[in-house]
């Protein structure tokens, strides 16, 4: 059964220095508020994946908090580089950082085949892409009817997920709706998951009996932290701050100003700071 | 210059290539805005999925992400992403992608990754995505980049995403089905792959444009086709949807900024 | 674009003697109404596809529909057998049926990949099972990672699939809800697809963004039916008739009484006759 | 004859063996009854997952069908039968699963495919469903089966699903973590694996029942544990939860008889 518990014992109690962590949401739901607890608790050498690493974890890396990272696209969506991202890969600073790459479709795939529980996942995919060459990651299984060659890649496994969700019922039932992404593929195939979400209510009432929902046996803590997905949205509580993507190039562009952004908004803020973004829903 | 611009011109272009029976993967940026321009004018029953999941959208404004809000909320339905990529990509049940990318060579392969060696970037850039599927997946592919030097190479430093390889029937040779990039793009001009070469060759020129300008902004001694016509120029209501939605989204993303 | 037409057409149109056949519905929306026009339609040679072949196919085999099917498993559920089954595969009346038999593990597997454009499922299944000493198709993969080995079936693509749905809107689109089975996959992995459906309505509505659609540009053909699922049920509009599911049992025990009912039932029937099971919706 | 007849203390004792802890893949029959009563009586929070894709269901009547309405409109979720096998029993997350077959043999394998050949049956059975994974995948496994030569049967004609094989380290020999069948429960008594052999051994015998039942009743010499209890009758609660719901049960399926 899931824990109800605060953001500062889920992150303490279950992310450990040198875990693999994903933190996923697809551009919707992404756990920021978990993200920068994680960072102002100073946790080390994570592995992070993420299909669409964005501002959060430019915001890790930056931060140093990370070893490495899988990833398939590391950008700022409709905007432009990841400037934290870049100066690790290109400079190693603040320190270098190990990359295993892949496409979406890999990675999708990889998290699927994590939840089902099986070892690896197989694709039509990666063809005459020279991503093959560089991740010793990518390898070949063969159909035993047909013959045909396809792409394997490992399932992905996290020792912890985090994700943010809509909301949870008091039992620690979770509820996610919208661009749902690979989140609970991410949270079954985890050793350890944290949920974060916008409210916590007596009743989930999925609105339809195939919703998704994601039990509390299922989950290791749930933790209730309105805003908590700001600068990404949630769906019917408030929209993406397109603005906030388009500001971040500036303020991560220079060590400097990405330092000064940090202690103020993560070191010295508290996951309480969040609220304030979930005002603006309609 | 008339009135309107190479990169209207661009977008315009790419949107008259799709029909109301496509179903189309969209990217960001200036295939979203073709996408939408075909669906707004010509071809109003087109299916438009975002590889966030989401699958039939209508969006009143172009999204800054892939997943924005406005294409789940005006979307038939939104699926899981491993559904998305599994079902719907891989399934073969997407008629048309639209691919950009940093670079590009003359088989229409395209480098998203990195500039420089792979292991020392001189530019690390975001990563193919979705690109390797959608362009072994996709019925045919349609590429949209601005033509210059930088971005038309000679060589790519990384294939990201494979067009037609080496040329030829190269795609054949590897068991890939599906056409691959049938239509580039560009804000000067159209280019085609040659029917067996697969050499990408210029058919058709933007108004205004010469064939030295073309020459000049390719990194390879480009090739025009025997045939080559002037693309028509935008309609006034292809103009004007453009620039209304362009408006709409430009007003939409200019929110407050705020820190988190 | 799906076609929406009339039942006879459809069939007429997409089932052609000889096809591979899935007509699915685990418990719920079975399709009934349509199976019951291929009987009509004297439609022959049919390899019949059905993780768990119910009373329709035990009227399509004890029709001699079929020469042949792949199941997972055949019974009348919570009831006892399917004598029609039976009969076919211990006396080879009213013909031999060919089976390929699988688990529902292998077969939902199988379904997937089909959906999904693979040649083959894997899975961890069959350990210790005689299965595989019966059926050769069911093989093995090892991950290419860890060395494992799994088993391995060959994916499931139908000549045609039909299923029955809750409503569709007049451009086509599907939609299912509650226990929604196999179907969404049944109907991808397929050449060709019919799906009949309670009512055709101006607007889907479907009650979450992630509920269950099958846009029109997957479908083939869909068909109003009231009531087209009937004894099998669609959830919100009637109820499972358990009492018919019990009934059954009576009349497919003998090979007079059962042809006793298709003539009378099936074979001067028509689609509209399903309408009356649709009025008792509470 | 105590107030109780053999299937209800049969249903009864299996119930007992649940948790609040437990998530459940239930079967029809006696399991779904023994699961329902453990939710009614000692363990409200268990967790029922019908594979027909519900999860978290509380039926108020028990299903005749792995999908009957009744399980759908009461569950928390309800998801596609690939994903209830691939995530959720496959994913390692179900604690108990509950079989019963035609045959069992001493190292509770079963079989509900064939009696005689499986080319030329004698009888054909329903088949395997969702039984050769359960089996595997589920942390532990369930079983309820009446007594009888019939049934508990030397050597089985067809293995179904795999219990402990040929018995001791057969399961961790073919690379299998979970703990396979570890109680059978019958209508006159209850069996366990031995801890070394695997062999199903009597550990308690219903009210009224005698050693020689037993094992005239069994199609192998059948071995007695060496403390072995008698089980606990029927509480009142137990004994009216059972006959409430099967009372429910009976009328909600004895609908009007129709053609279709």
């Amino acid at each position: 059964m899931a824990r109800l518990t605060s953001l500062a014992e889920a992150i303490s109690e279950n992310v450990h220095d040198g875990d693999t962590v994903a933190m996923e949401g697809f551009t919707h739901l992404i756990p920021y508020a978990a993200g920068h607890e994680v960072i102002r608790q100073g946790k080390k050498d994570l592995f992070l994946i993420r299909m669409t690493p964005d501002i959060l974890y430019d915001q890790l890396i930056g931060t140093g908090a990370a070893r490495g990272m899988k990833f398939s696209w590391g950008g700022n969506p409709g905007v432009g580089s990841l400037h934290r991202f870049r100066d690790a890969v290109e400079n190693q600073w603040p320190r270098p950082l190990e990359i295993e790459e892949h496409s979406h479709a890999a990675m999708a795939n990889a998290y699927e085949a994590g939840a089902a529980n099986l070892p690896f996942a197989m694709l039509r995919g990666y063809i005459g892409a020279d991503l093959t060459k560089v991740n010793p990651n990518i390898k070949q299984v063969t159909c035993p009817f047909t013959g045909e060659v396809l792409a394997a890649v490992p399932a992905i496994r996290p020792d912890v997920t985090i994700i943010h969700a809509l909301r949870a019922d008091r039992k620690g039932n979770v509820l996610l709706e919208g661009i749902v992404g690979v989140q609970k593929e991410a949270v079954l195939g985890a050793k350890r998951s944290i949920v974060t979400v916008e409210e916590i209510v007596n009743e989930l009432n999925p609105p339809s009996p195939n919703s998704v929902v994601l039990p509390s046996w299922a989950v290791t803590a749930v933790v209730e932290v309105p805003g908590g997905a700001f600068p990404s949205y949630a769906q019917g509580y408030y929209p993406r701050s397109n603005a906030f993507y388009i500001a971040w190039d500036e303020i991560a562009r220079d060590r400097d100003t990405f330092q000064a952004w940090i202690e103020e908004n993560i070191m010295k803020a508290r996951p309480e700071d969040f609220a304030k973004h979930a005002k603006k829903a309609a | 210059m008339s009135d309107f611009t190479p990169t209207e011109m661009m977008t315009i272009a790419a949107s008259r290539a799709l029909t109301n029976d496509d179903v189309c993967f969209v990217g960001i940026g200036a295939p979203s805005a073709a996408c939408n321009i075909a669906r707004l004018t010509h071809a109003p029953d087109i299916t438009l999925i975002y590889e966030s999941g989401t699958v039939g959208t209508k969006p009143d404004v172009l999204p800054l992400s892939i997943g924005d809000g406005e294409l789940c909320d005006t979307a038939l339905f939104t699926v899981s992403v491993p559904e998305m990529f599994r079902y719907w990509l891989q399934g073969g049940r997407i008629t048309t992608g639209f691919l950009g990318g940093a670079q590009i060579d003359r088989f229409a392969n395209l480098n998203t990754t990195v500039v420089g060696p792979y292991d020392h970037p001189k530019v690390r850039l975001p990563g193919g995505g979705g690109a390797p599927e959608i362009a072994s997946n996709c019925g045919q592919i349609f590429i949209t980049m601005a033509l210059s030097k930088r971005g038309f190479v000679d060589k790519l430093n990384f294939i990201t995403s494979m067009g037609h390889g080496e040329g030829g029937n190269h795609r054949e040779r590897l068991g890939i089905k599906t056409k691959g990039p049938t239509r580039v793009i560009t804000d000067i001009c159209m280019l085609e792959p040659d029917p067996v070469t697969k050499e990408l060759t210029v058919v058709s020129i933007h108004q205004g444009v010469t064939r030295q300008q073309i020459i000049e902004n390719c990194g390879w001694p480009i090739k025009f086709a025997e045939t080559v016509i002037d693309t028509p120029v935008p309609t006034e209501t292809e103009l004007q949807t453009l620039r209304d939605i362009n408006a709409r989204t430009k007003k939409a993303h200019q929110g407050t900024k705020e820190a988190a």
